[in-house]
């Protein structure tokens, strides 16, 4: 028995009938991967569980705990047979395409956060473009560093998005003949790892103008380093996330911007639209599944944040 | 004869199994005991397992790999890039992918067979090796494979996921062959004195490469039905597999130090540690909690299994 | 001074009775022999004498007052000290740290003081006429009767006043035993008790003052060793007559092995021949090389320069798997760490090395495993309550046995032997020396490599003495006396 | 003299690090060779140092342990805790915490040695919940330390930062207590023949569970160095160290099997691992690369190191 030829998706697959859909024990499950990566359980995971508690429904969360998408995978089929209300997945990866598709198919309305899925038949995607993450970094730089320096990023290697966020980075840089990029780190999303590296990159370029970090621990580890080598502030830094360690190291002076995204908006956002699409709140049409739409956005953008040493107090929590 | 058969941890982990499996279908009636959640469970551990058949192999010789992870993720790649790069055709794609696991195989087997090169660092090193190749490759992953080699994974035989079958197939074939060919019974005997199988006439470093090699190919194998499932090549695919398998294949009767274990107890191992994840999902277990329950889960286990098989205690 | 009272002793392995109720009494100052066949239970009871196993019931009583000894150490501070049957050094260590194995002369603070350790060690060495061993050296690079040697050493280094000793002699040659045997003297005249276990029943006869037997785990008495004959001793061991062994040889004409000028890491131009239905022996002090020899015919090292003839075909395999099958065995010394796979059962051990030859189509077929298993462990005598036992669980002679069997189905025309009597009770050695010569029979070559010398004398028609890796002469007919093989190989 | 030299992986390894500075200051005057590199690099491996000590230790007895990791993220996260969120004192935190590793050795040592589970399974299984335990302990992570906390970490000593006179002192400390103490010396006797060491009057179980509780007390203050250098305590800290820290020690010289190793192995395959990252950093290399140049070093280096200790090819 063969699988289905792939068709191409058109906007005329989106309406999904919900009628199967169980709103009477109504639950919502997000599913991500790396379940315990604290960026993911301090924004997504709290602002979804806040929304599940205001509405007063059931909501759960589940994944792997570390980095993997099959796993991720896995998990969500297995969600599938247990049939829950609604779906909430974080788009890792653009492999997860064909279990969102089988989601879909069952009947689930199914949103996607963080990074876009577009091959898939998702109902919603709301996020941000990690491009734009890594242009923003870049942008930023190249004014820290008044365009000239040499300038090294690091990140997670081969993750869909972060490659993405190098691609931005890049693109920027490359405006810049007096830039030079000495090299493309990985530090396996690791704060050791990730002050080990640079620390390395000290020693090999102690004129190195700046450092860009991609992931979570990209920052604390940089920082380290930069700080116990005593370039603070001589070395520019920027990386993603916000959290309360990277507030302090903007505080500082260590790191000189952050790139973050607004992770609550996600889920919150994410998991109502899921609740609308189920309780058809905003009818569009007598039937939309019959009409071929959704009644919920189709793609939002939820914009960067962009924290700097003039608005760093406004995110620190008390 | 129920201390017999409690004795062999592929029946005690059975038992185990079917226990766990009861109580669970009482508590979620409507979720777990259904056709599709089982095949699911099976589907989603089948990767694992074909790894695992093979991780037991080793470990009755008393050697393992930590490469395997890399092998799955470099061989998919590497197929899927000559496929998507290259137009080259499904079938020879495959057999390129499976030529390069069996080469990794081989290089892991001679350096550690023959040169006597420590199978830890052999394999360490050759983890990060083939993992910065598959990264190589595929940079941020490769989608859009053509639809024949999707179906390889994808298709299904009597209801039943392929890759079910061949996780079947394998786990099968393995006992077989270690049941009834004297080739592979020869990895008991190495596994239980190396010297004294050379001295026997066991060539073992010969059987130690060959030994890698299979595991290799295996792994490889892994790699190509997990990015055919998948309908994309990931470099990150098969992280921190090594570890899950090799606990697996422990938790199925092998022993680091080699000369025990059975080939089904790859399976069992392995079904064992998907029927727990499968039940946290079900029961909604999340976060660190995960963590946490699974490790206290498979110390208990091994716990229960000693009282259950007090004669081989020290061996274990 | 000490006096030892055993009690009503019991122990209960899975699936054996390995002593009922023994009790017997050890005088202070004697020499007390025990003797009993291969899985008597002799290794057992002194075990639980050295607080290595607990017995199941009954008492120790030392000097009249019951002592409990839960483990080695307190065995230790009751002054018993043992020498083990199976070695129980550490290879990655010096032979210093070994024999002072956790009694490391320290200073008050608990640091290890090497210089004394050192010097101990050296004194302790030279007591043992060992002057060839560094303390320094690590134990792994010492033969087996070197390490003999330093497990005995590790005994006295306790200054016990009962002292066990478990078959010591089995892998020595005459010159330690000598030694070995004035040491022993010296020290009963000096009020320390010896427990000497031994299946060379002359030294049974030398040495001891008194001889306890024991059979199927039970007690069958104390003698006096003076009124006792030979004859009795092994009635009462083994239960039955001893059959005589026949001394006409069976050898013929025909050539098999011809080794021609062979020299190799530890030996050199060595040429030797083995006719059809012949033995030959080799003899030689520990360390001599013979070892090294037959693994070089057998294929596991390397033969730098000559020849080796097969049936008259030349003969250089690369792995002892081609040797096998061209109908070479070859029956290792050091069974734990060379002959057996400790973990498995009696039968995988048995079929190990004739896999290839059992079933040649490469299918595994257990029935057949299964009755090969049960027919050599018929034919051999092996005792043991299945066949599924692990070997590790065996007595030594029923170890060595098992490994016989093992080559025994490989059908080799050429079967090479080292040290195959090690261990091994009279009853089970005349059993194999009628394998051998059975074996010799049938048209089979038989190289034999011994440290007993009688043995040697009795099965061989020829026996070639090596020295320092040479052949030092060739003794046949009757010229083949001990004192001739000394002379040669010293 | 020289093979005995070479015997020695110490020694061995000691010689190719000299000569792999050597030839890296010639190429690189300007950027290697200063003092403030050296100190960079030993004070990035300094965490790792004080583990590998334990793990060595472990090594030697013939055991391993993956929850260091988990330990170190552990411990930094309860001290902070502790101080945090409760005000108590510095001294009394850093207690509680080293408490806390010491518990957690005494769990992992008890129910291997005395119950005997697994010790891969035990650890692996202990890896995950003391990890879980972590993130439930500081959620994303706990800021504002107290000034004296971070001063452990982040002082100076004669223009040497504190966590490198730390590391030195452990390993100095552990080199001197396994030369000269009866009590170290015995992880060696069980290292290389358990049975023998338990014939010669050594308590074995009581011995293990002790190697268990050092290394994981040695774990903990690695933890809360870390977090006293960062100036927080995050639950991801230790990541993956407990592979980096195995293969270091197994660099130094150990072998899984037990018996082998001295504690300044330990410090020197450490310090190879980090130097080799340094030189690749500087001759820029970068990206996939790294991982694939890194796996070739290792396997070269036990390749070279064979051939200079024929004698001892077997054994390791
Ligand atoms: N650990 C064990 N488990 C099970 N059975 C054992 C164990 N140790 C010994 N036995 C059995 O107990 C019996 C007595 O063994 P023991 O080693 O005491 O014999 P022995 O008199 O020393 O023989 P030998 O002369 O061959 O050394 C044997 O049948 C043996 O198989
Ligand atoms: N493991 C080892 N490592 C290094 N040298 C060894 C080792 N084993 C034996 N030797 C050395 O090899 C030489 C011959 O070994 P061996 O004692 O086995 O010879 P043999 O003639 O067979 O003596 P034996 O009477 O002990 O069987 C001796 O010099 C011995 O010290
Ligand atoms: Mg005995
Ligand atoms: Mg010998």
């Amino acid at each position: 028995e063969l699988p289905p030829r792939n068709e191409n998706i058109t906007r005329h697959d989106l309406g999904t009938d919900f009628d199967s859909v169980d709103i009477v024990n109504e639950e919502y499950v997000m599913i991500t991967t790396a379940v315990t990566m604290p960026m993911y359980v301090n924004h997504d995971q709290a602002a979804f569980k806040r929304w599940g508690k205001k509405m007063n429904v059931k909501v759960s969360i589940l994944g792997p705990a570390d980095w993997d998408v099959p796993a991720q995978i896995n998990t969500i089929e297995e969600v599938i047979g247990t049939h829950p209300t609604g779906l909430l997945i974080n788009g890792t990866d653009p492999a997860i395409a064909q279990v969102i598709n089988k989601a879909v198919a069952a009947g689930i309305p199914t949103v996607v956060y963080d990074s876009d899925i577009p091959n898939s038949k998702r109902h919603a995607f709301l996020g941000t473009d990690w491009y734009e993450i890594g242009k923003m970094q870049g942008e930023e730089m190249v004014k820290l560093i008044a365009g000239k320096g040499k300038v090294a990023y690091m990140g997670i290697l081969g993750l869909t998005n972060m490659e993405q966020g190098f691609l931005g980075l890049l693109d920027v840089l490359k405006k810049y003949p007096e830039i030079e990029v000495v090299g493309k780190y990985d530090d396996k999303a690791n704060v050791e790892e990730a002050a080990r590296i640079t620390s390395d990159i000290l020693a090999a370029h102690p004129d190195i103008a700046g450092i860009c970090g991609f992931d979570s621990n990209s920052g604390p580890g940089i920082a380290l380093a930069v700080r116990e080598a005593g370039k603070t502030g001589k070395i520019k830094i920027t990386t993603v996330d916000w959290e309360p360690e990277h507030l302090q190291l903007l505080k500082d002076g260590v790191i000189q911007m952050l790139a973050g995204q607004k992770r609550e908006l996600f889920t919150w956002y994410g998991a109502q639209f899921l609740y609308d699409m189920v309780h058809r709140t905003n009818p569009l049409a007598q039937n939309d599944a019959k009409a071929g739409i959704t009644s919920v956005p189709y793609i939002i953008n939820t914009g960067l944040l962009k924290i700097t040493p003039e608005n760093v107090d406004q995110f620190i929590k008390r | 004869m129920i201390q017999k058969i409690l004795e062999e941890r592929v029946y005690s982990l059975g038992i185990l199994l079917v226990i766990t499996a009861l109580i669970t279908s009482a508590v979620f009636p409507g979720t777990f005991p259904t056709f599709e959640n089982f095949s699911q469970i099976l589907l989603n551990l089948s990767i694992d397992t074909i790894v695992a058949v093979g991780m037991m192999l080793l470990l009755i010789s008393g050697a393992f790999d930590l490469s395997v992870g890399s092998i799955v993720a470099f061989t998919g790649c590497l197929t899927a890039y000559l496929m998507h790069f290259f137009n080259i055709p499904v079938p020879i794609a495959l057999a390129a992918g499976l030529a390069s696991a069996f080469l990794i195989g081989w290089v892991n087997g001679y350096l550690i067979a023959y040169q006597n090169i420590n199978p830890m660092i052999q394999t360490l090193a050759m983890m990060g090796i083939v993992r910065g190749c598959a990264l190589l490759v595929s940079g941020s992953g490769i989608q859009n494979l053509p639809y024949w080699f999707n179906a390889i994974g994808q298709s299904k035989l009597l209801g039943v996921q392929m890759p079910i079958w061949y996780m079947l197939a394998t786990v099968f074939a393995f006992t077989f062959l270690f049941n009834k060919t004297i080739f592979f019974r020869r990895y008991y005997y190495i596994g239980g004195n190396e010297k004294a199988a050379d001295l026997s006439g066991i060539q073992v470093k010969k059987m130690k490469m060959t030994g890698f090699i299979i595991t290799a190919v295996l792994a490889g194998f892994a790699g190509i039905l997990l990015s055919s499932r998948l309908g994309a090549a990931l470099p990150t695919m098969g992280r921190g597999l090594e570890l899950r398998v090799i606990t697996a294949v422990i938790l199925g009767g092998a022993t680091l130090s080699g000369g025990f274990g059975k080939i089904p107890g790859a399976l069992l191992g392995a079904l064992f540690m998907g029927l727990i994840s499968n039940i946290m999902v079900i029961a909604r277990v999340s976060g660190y909690w995960q963590d946490i329950i699974l490790g206290l889960i498979l110390i208990g286990t091994l716990w229960v299994d000693k009282y259950l098989q007090k004669e081989y205690a020290g061996v274990v | 001074m000490a006096s030892l009272l055993l009690d009503d002793i019991s122990k209960q392995f899975p699936g054996v009775k390995a002593l009922s109720n023994v009790s017997m009494e050890i005088q202070a100052g004697e020499i007390h022999a025990l003797c009993g066949e291969n899985g008597a239970g002799k290794s057992t009871l002194m075990n639980i004498l050295s607080g290595n196993l607990q017995p199941d019931g009954g008492r120790i009583l030392l000097n009249d007052k019951e002592v409990l000894l839960h483990n080695p150490q307190e065995a230790f501070e009751n002054g018993i000290a043992i020498v083990y049957q199976h070695l129980s050094l550490v290879d990655s260590l010096s032979v210093a740290e070994n024999i002072f194995a956790n009694l490391q002369p320290r200073n008050r603070y608990g640091i290890i003081q090497f210089n004394t350790l050192y010097e101990k060690t050296n004194a302790l060495l030279r007591k043992l006429k060992l002057f060839d061993i560094n303390p320094r050296t690590l134990v792994a690079k010492l033969s087996p009767a070197e390490k003999q040697m330093v497990e005995i050493a590790k005994a006295l280094s306790k200054d016990p006043s009962i002292l066990i000793l478990d078959e010591p002699t089995a892998s020595l040659t005459d010159r330690e035993t000598k030694t070995l045997f004035e040491i022993i003297q010296t020290l009963k005249t000096n009020g320390v008790s010896i427990i000497y276990i031994s299946h060379r029943l002359n030294e049974i006869f030398l040495l001891s003052d008194r001889v306890s037997i024991l059979k199927d785990g039970q007690y069958q008495g104390t003698f006096d060793s003076k009124g006792l004959t030979k004859e009795t001793l092994i009635n009462k061991m083994v239960g039955r007559e001893l059959k005589i062994l026949k001394t006409s040889s069976s050898k013929n004409d025909k050539v098999l092995l011809e080794v021609k000028n062979i020299s190799g890491a530890k030996f050199k131009d060595i040429s030797l021949v083995v006719h059809q239905g012949e033995i030959v022996g080799l003899a030689g002090l520990m360390g001599a090389g013979r070892t090294e020899i037959a693994r070089a015919v057998f294929g596991m090292d390397e033969i730098k320069s000559g020849e080796v003839r097969l049936r008259n075909k030349p003969f250089h395999p690369r792995h002892p798997a081609a040797a096998i099958r061209d109908g070479v065995g070859y029956v290792t010394e050091e069974r734990k760490n060379l002959g057996l796979f400790p973990g498995m059962s009696i039968q995988d051990n048995v079929v190990a090395a004739g896999l290839n030859r059992i079933m040649p189509s490469g299918y595994y077929n257990t029935e057949k495993v299964k009755q090969l298993a049960t027919t050599a462990k018929e034919k051999l005598g092996v005792v043991s309550y299945t066949l599924k036992q692990p070997v590790i669980n065996l007595s030594g002679g029923n170890q060595q046995k098992v490994m016989l069997a093992k080559w025994l189905l490989t059908n080799p025309d050429v079967l090479i032997v080292d040290e195959p009597t090690h261990g091994i009770d009279v009853g089970a050695k005349s059993e194999i020396y009628q394998i051998l010569k059975s074996l010799a029979e049938e048209g089979k070559g038989i190289l034999i490599i011994s440290s007993e010398l009688p043995e040697l004398i009795g099965l061989c028609d020829k026996i070639i003495v090596i020295k320092n890796g040479k052949v030092a002469g060739e003794l046949s007919g009757d010229k083949k006396t001990e004192e001739q093989i000394i002379k040669l190989a010293t």
